[in-house]
């Protein structure tokens, strides 16, 4: 009769790399996690067992690897935390809380007219898992995807149209990503098609997106982060609030919500 | 080895506990930990209507703590007691109901209707809330207002009754045993400090309600001392709290003078935290063939 | 870029002081760190007659914090005034004198003997010291008292008088206010919280005089929360103190609405801290092209 | 006109070995300190940067080279701080606070008469600085050294006379080394000298060899721990009581006091 669908599991470092300036990835032996976590899941990483940092670090799911049973995270280093865990070597392990959050069941979402997914920074992490599964179900999928400078980009999988655009120009489309998308859905690019967007990255990224999709009636899914304490529903701390009134929580009733559900001003904060 | 401890009537069969707003109505935290190893647990602080709880950003994380401002979010007793409850009773662990209230009356009307509801094994009155800015926490600073307080749930019910009350005060002993004057059975402390968080990058309060309590590792001394203080000046139990995450800290709280303690925010770093503090109580008394976790309840005071 | 504050009469060339009891009389002090980073330096707490303290292990680590129960160890005021305050003038940093007493006519006492010195900027009225049983707290947790104190000091003391308080009360703006009636010219806070700590292999209280005062980081969200209260209740200015280690903390305090900030713990742990500080404070000024410290003093609250 | 004689550095950790079970010893580059330290002196040292564990701990020199700039320190890890020290590598550097305390000056000591040093566990190690300046004056050096078990002693240099004691009996006298002690002056084996006795070890320990040299009549210096905040002299936190009332604080007056300037049941605790 045991309720647990959400593991703290001790997991192995297989791998740990700085991708180029404070972007860092890894890969863990999380069987656990691995066997059911779904695309847009986070995990909540403890930072060791002192009391400063007290809590742990929420991080989206960059890589779900069922049959290896093996999950990746990706990070920019901000603060202490991410400062601690940039530390971290392969072979020392470390306490994962998982798969944390409502995630996207590709199997439920309607891909018949493809994905539109809009990313910001380290936001494209958690689309990373989204777009295998989306390819493997023959899905079209377009995926803007905008940073500060070319150095702050991840790297994506292949198999999707990619559009980037970076703020000081140095590759792609000079200027904000939502810029790009903007005149590529007033191109008439997607004809008649009503894809669904999904967009993942800062808040007044996710404002503009909003805005845009309103626009052209795309329906949207965003994924939020707001600060956290415990990650899987107990503290009520990650409130944001609801379309109807009152809040939701980011961490279990997120963090990927229909842009509607949202309170209007909600995106811009 | 005999973890059992009594509070006041509530019979527990270990001295750990969910403290309140850190377990929910229990429905999450099933799904991450074993509930069965609590003694008992605290549900959320309910009111008697819903309440949609402060704007964000709701926490911060300070030096060895934890700020939070909350605002006692929750559908209100109605809810609680016709559907919380009844579901959270198939775990076989007693349930504690924490009330907040504006008023006497309030207070009182809170009491009437959980005592028609068979789940419940104990009450928890919050007169510590910072949180919230009428009631709460203003009925915990003045001995004659938590009598009041008090009063109000003991002629509404005949359960086990425990008082929270909050460190933000002069003098923690007088509010203690205005409690137990009025019919408290057991004393829960601490509730949190009140703190304040500054961004020095948006120049504002990290808060969206401004302040907001403290809990956790930081302020275990703070809350050893009134468990000190209050365990000698009344003749009933202490809930000790604040900061628990090992068996260490709870084996602490306990030979201070606590007869049982509460996880809060250890609850929310690892779900594992009450398995963990019950064997490790259980592998100290063996090491030194102590065999009640009773005897050990007050010992730094002999 | 100007550093420079006035708290109530005393001009200080940068925000940061050394807080009283964690800089001795300097002599130590000058050793290991530089004292000209300082605006001002406070002494340790002064009693008329000397104190040989209370009985050792008299400190202890907290989560992020750090219990204390040195009980106002000092050679008396005497001593002090005729040996400890002449050497530490060579240094041209401003003194402040921390004085601390059991009577009404004490107070009044040490007041007019710090008075007949020429090396004294300013006298320190602490009504909080949680580590004596006599005085100390007493005179801090109750309007009538803190008035009756500040009162003593200020009749027998001409020059700028801070009374600091303790944040160990239901009401810290009621005795702040109290405190400004009397003629304080400002206000320190805060002094330690009181909290205990338990060995768990002896089953005994760590400290020698069983409670401490708590301070270090773990107490700054409660610190600022008292300074950014505080402030906006009484017209005087505030130093703020309570976990103080970074530029970053102490910018915190100043945008709660402190005029100048104390290190106290913080100094223990690493002699270098004003100099780090200050310089943080004009790094952060300067890159936002802010011209005066003054400008941001309670920036959080606009 | 700058009074610093204490120094704040930051030391690179030159190697850092565990010498067997929770014994670990490690030198560090820190000319300022190894070129005025004298033994019997300690460094104050900072566990990072984060506040938990909130202050630096306090650990007696065991190596002082002033030539090559090199300090030295060996220490039993028996808690959180030990703990994350043990975990530190060559190469990284760690904020070391020193030199502190009075230490002993080997020229103002009378070694007419030889030295006896009596250490237990850890207290070995402020003795080795002293061994080899005092076999620098041609002193002759007893030193009675005792542990729980042969796993427990850590190694010294050569040249004094060594007289080993375990409680396990795994190597050397079986039992306590201050029996041993007795037994050595009751035997007479010094005749008619008076040696100067230096003690480091546990407080137990250290009230028995100072019953010892009380009936023996020799002078004896002790060197003693207690909680320290600060280290440097401004808490007043390492009080121990005093022989006329009052306290002498460990880290500046001490750690190395006269037996009989210390309160009678002071070596007790
Ligand atoms: C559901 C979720 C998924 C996330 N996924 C990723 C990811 O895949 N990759 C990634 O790089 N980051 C991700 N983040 C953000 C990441 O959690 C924060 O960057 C991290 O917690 C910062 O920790 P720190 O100790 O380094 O920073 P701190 O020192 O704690 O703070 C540094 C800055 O980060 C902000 N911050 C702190 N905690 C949070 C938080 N929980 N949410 C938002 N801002 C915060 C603070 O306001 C501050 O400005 C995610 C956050 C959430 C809520
Ligand atoms: C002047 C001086 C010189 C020292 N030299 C050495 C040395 O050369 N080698 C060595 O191994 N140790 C030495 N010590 C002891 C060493 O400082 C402690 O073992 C260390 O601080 C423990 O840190 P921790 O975080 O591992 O333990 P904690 O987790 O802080 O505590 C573990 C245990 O150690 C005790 N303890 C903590 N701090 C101290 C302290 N300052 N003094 C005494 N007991 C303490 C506690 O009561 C507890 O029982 C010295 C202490 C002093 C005061
Ligand atoms: C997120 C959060 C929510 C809380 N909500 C309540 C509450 O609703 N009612 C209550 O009495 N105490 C509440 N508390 C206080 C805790 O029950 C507990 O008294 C306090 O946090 C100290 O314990 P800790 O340090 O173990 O967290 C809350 C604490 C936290 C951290
Ligand atoms: C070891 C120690 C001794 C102290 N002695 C005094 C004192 O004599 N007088 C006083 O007013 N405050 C005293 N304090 C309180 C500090 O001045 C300060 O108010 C408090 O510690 C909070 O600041 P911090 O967190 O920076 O230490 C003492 C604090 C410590 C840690
Ligand atoms: S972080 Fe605790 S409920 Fe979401
Ligand atoms: S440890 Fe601070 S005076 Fe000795």
């Amino acid at each position: 009769m045991s309720a647990k669908q959400i593991h703290d599991v001790d997991a192995v470092i297989i791998s740990l790399t700085n991708i180029r300036g404070n972007l860092y990835t890894m890969s863990l032996r999380a069987p656990a996690i691995a066997e059911t976590a779904k695309p847009m899941q986070f995990v909540n990483i403890a930072l060791g067992d002192l009391s400063d940092p007290l809590l742990r670090r929420p991080f989206s799911l960059s890589g779900i690897y069922p049959d290896s049973g093996v999950i990746g995270i990706t990070w920019a280093v901000v603060g202490r935390g991410t400062q601690i865990m940039a530390r971290w070597q392969a072979g020392e392990s470390v306490r994962v809380l998982g798969p944390l959050g409502n995630g996207l069941d590709i199997d439920e979402l309607d891909t018949s007219q493809g994905l539109l997914l809009v990313a910001g920074g380290t936001g494209l992490a958690p689309m990373i898992p989204l777009v295998s599964r989306a390819l493997a179900k023959d899905a079209e999928v377009h995926i803007f995807y905008g940073a500060r400078s070319a150095d702050d980009l991840l790297d994506m999988g292949g198999g999707c149209r990619v559009h980037l655009a970076t703020e000081d120009g140095s590759i792609g489309f000079k200027g904000l990503v939502t810029g790009l998308l903007e005149a590529f859905l007033d191109g008439g690019a997607l004809g008649d098609g009503k894809p669904t967007v999904i967009s993942c990255g800062p808040r007044p990224m996710l404002s503009a997106v909003k805005r845009i999709c309103r626009r052209h009636r795309l329906p949207l899914l965003v994924s939020l982060e707001e600060r956290m304490a415990c990650g899987y529903g107990v503290c009520q701390g990650c409130a944001v609030p609801s379309a109807r009134g009152g809040y939701h929580r980011v961490c279990t009733e997120g963090p990927v919500f229909w842009a509607d559900r949202l309170d209007q001003g909600e995106c811009t904060r | 080895m005999n973890l059992s401890v009594n509070i006041g009537g509530l019979a527990l069969k270990n001295p750990v506990i969910a403290a309140s707003g850190t377990f929910g109505y229990g429905e999450e935290y099933v799904k991450a930990g074993d509930i069965r190893w609590f003694g008992a647990v605290c549900i959320k602080g309910t009111t008697l209507a819903p309440r949609a709880g402060n704007p964000p950003p709701r926490t911060c994380e300070t030096p060895s703590g934890l700020l939070n401002s909350i605002g006692l979010e929750n559908p209100g007793a109605k809810l609680v007691i016709e559907h919380k409850l009844p579901w959270l009773a198939q775990f076989d662990v007693p349930v504690i109901a924490n009330i907040s209230a504006d008023s006497r009356e309030e207070f009182s009307e809170l009491a009437g209707m959980f005592a028609q509801s068979p789940y419940v094994s104990a009450l928890e009155v919050n007169v510590s809330c910072p949180n919230v800015k009428a009631g709460g926490i203003a009925f915990g600073t003045s001995p004659d207002m938590c009598y009041e307080a008090t009063r109000a749930v003991r002629k509404a019910w005949e359960g086990p009754l425990i008082v929270k009350l909050t460190p933000n005060v002069t003098d923690i002993k007088a509010i203690a045993k205005a409690a137990v004057e009025a019919g408290a059975d057991a004393l829960s402390l601490i509730n949190t400090l009140v703190g304040l968080a500054i961004d020095i990058h948006t120049m504002k309060p990290v808060l969206g309600n401004v302040t907001g309590g403290l809990s956790g590792p930081a302020i275990k001394p703070v809350a050893l001392r009134c468990v000190w203080e209050v365990a000698q000046a009344v003749p009933v139990p202490v809930i000790g709290m604040g900061g628990i995450r090992s068996a260490q800290d709870a084996l602490e709280f306990i030979m201070a003078g606590a007869g049982a303690v509460a996880v809060g925010t250890g609850l929310l770093i690892d779900p594992e935290v009450p398995r963990k503090v019950t064997q490790g109580i259980r592998e100290y008394c063996e090491a030194r063939g102590i065999e009640a976790v009773r005897e050990l309840v007050g010992a730094a005071r002999r």
